[in-house]
């Protein structure tokens, strides 16, 4: 099955973002492909580079750039990011910023969309 | 390139203003009609709140998507539903809802047609993908 | 006390919560998707026409405005920022976000 | 179709709006907060009690875990992020955020 | 200079692990106590889950804040109450809750008081500020 | 009076930066004090300089650097400021990142504190 994946909270404040990644974590280990992971609304904030948690608990955008560095599309929308400061320069490797005629491509290349949001 | 003409539907179930999703859901709607998907959106729970008439953000000092919910046939957003209950549970009659656009040839108003919920669900369960807000 | 509550009463709990625990003259302004709950004729307007008659009630007008609520809850006090800043100034608030 | 739940039923209306929509045999996958609602001896564990009937009800365990919930709501199948990619595959999703 | 003893309340009333609110209010307890305000904190409505008994966040992959919680009689966060309303609608017994630290002389555990909604209420009233999450 | 504000939510995602914003204006205009405004939780996200929303739209950090400018001093905790990627690097002008003391003592100097979040 080809599954893309929409992101629409920041990480750290809402548990979407780890939803995401722990079932596309068991969708890959199913052999499943991820076509790629749509970043909107808040989401956008899962993109920054800068991010900087405890030692001891995860990186939400360092798993993201892990994961893109596998060949996943990972897309944060240009007009959400623009708003809230999510630019080029803040951007974590492996993560693309474009329109969200990325996402219409997302859903016609899968055949399966899931949610994580609030 | 993408391919044409899958089922997609736009669930907008968040209250206007108070939070952006509404607004970010109409920018999806706008860019998924361009892509001629087979798209519908339904305002459903609390999203139905966005139709409803008179809305005037100016005191608020945020511009609003007053206008670009006017114009969602204009942008070929066409098949637009909005649930019955959820209406009546807000205590928004069915014929004071806001237009999405007019019709070209008699200019008259086109609204949201109003759905039961079954019919909803229905048609939810037809879908190729369903992205909510 | 001033209470101030921000939520769709359609959607979330919190002026319910608010109502449970607001003491007999404590004011209660409703703001940004709290000001559904001063609209008259919904399913929730029961709340309100209760809280009325233990409260002072207070929505905010820019936030009435910009949802189009216009026929409210009788005895609802439709509030400026400004007089929001008065209440603050006779009460401690607590908001339920 | 597959809906997915994420909020606390105490709080919020989404479990209760997906219910009514829901249509017999849909299946139903509570994740995040919304795993509250499989505990049992709740207020509002009539709810997934009623909806058990209807549908099969998904809880993700490693939310279930996160809240301390061991004592569920009979017939609520506990599941793992493998089973929820798999009811993925079966279904056609709507997340109820 | 901050001056001392001023009647400062934090109020949690969201559920945990969903969001993060929870964990960055007791981020806020732990400061306040070392500025030694005359400090109270109460869970209430969905807040009280957090003190559900058992939790254990590993499988979520998220270090969560259990441990915090259970050593605020260490930060001197001392007067913690619960609300018994919210905890019987939850079905979460008033002994099950989990301990915020120990007797240092018994060892006993040491939980948050119950109390009446009346008796929040009264609190709440008295206060000179209020720090909700 | 003199009051603080405390800010819980980001900028454009939820109405509390605007409805904080109005607030402050109002209280402004009626002769009290502003002590500080404190961003906490996804609050922090209101202190990017980098946040580009549409010509026609307000502009949400230059309106708070217009308030830090006149004074009001502008506080951004530092721990969810690091979890989320708000650095010195992207901060707006007239705004500090601080601890969480400085809200205490915004609460110890103040008349009131009022919350806005979600």
């Amino acid at each position: 099955m080809i599954i893309s994946i929409l992101v629409l909270e920041g990480p750290y404040n809402h548990e979407a973002s780890d939803s995401a990644y722990n079932f596309i974590q068991a969708a890959l280990a199913k052999g499943h492909t991820i076509r790629g992971i749509f970043f909107y609304d808040d989401g956008v904030y899962n993109a920054t580079k800068l991010m900087d948690p405890p030692q001891d608990d995860r990186h939400i955008s360092k798993r993201w750039s892990e994961l893109g560095a596998t060949g996943i599309d990972m897309v944060v929308c240009i007009a959400a990011a623009k708003r809230r400061g999510i630019t080029n320069e803040v951007l974590a490797p492996n993560i693309r910023i474009s329109g969200l005629g990325q996402l219409a491509s997302m859903i016609h290349e899968s055949d399966r969309i899931v949610t994580f949001g609030d | 390139m993408a391919e044409k003409g899958k089922k997609v539907m736009v669930t907008v179930r968040k209250p206007p203003h108070g939070s952006i999703y509404v607004q970010e859901s109409i920018e999806v709607m706008f860019i998924f009609a361009t892509y001629e998907m087979d798209l519908s959106v339904v305002f459903l729970d609390d999203g139905v709140l966005a139709l409803h008439a008179g809305q005037d953000t100016k005191g608020l000092g945020i511009k609003g998507f007053m206008a670009s919910l006017g114009a969602l046939v204009d942008w070929e957003v066409t098949n637009v539903y909005v649930d019955r209950q959820s209406l009546k549970d807000r205590g928004i009659a069915e014929d004071a809802i806001i237009a999405i656009g007019k019709d070209d040839d008699s200019g008259a108003p086109i609204r949201p047609k109003v759905l039961d919920t079954a019919q909803i669900a229905a048609m939810m369960t037809g879908q190729h993908s369903i992205v909510s807000f | 006390m001033l209470h101030t509550v921000n939520k769709s009463p359609f959607q979330n709990g919190a002026l319910e919560n608010c109502l449970r625990l607001a003491r007999d003259g404590d004011a209660i302004l409703l703001l940004e998707d709290g000001v559904y709950a001063a609209a008259a004729g919904t399913v929730k307007s029961s709340l309100i026409e209760q809280a009325v008659k233990r409260h002072a009630v207070y929505a905010i007008e820019a936030d009435l405005k910009a949802r189009g609520l216009g026929n409210l809850i009788k005895d609802v006090r439709v509030a400026s920022y400004g007089d929001f800043v008065d209440l603050v100034e006779k009460h401690t608030v607590h908001a339920w976000l």
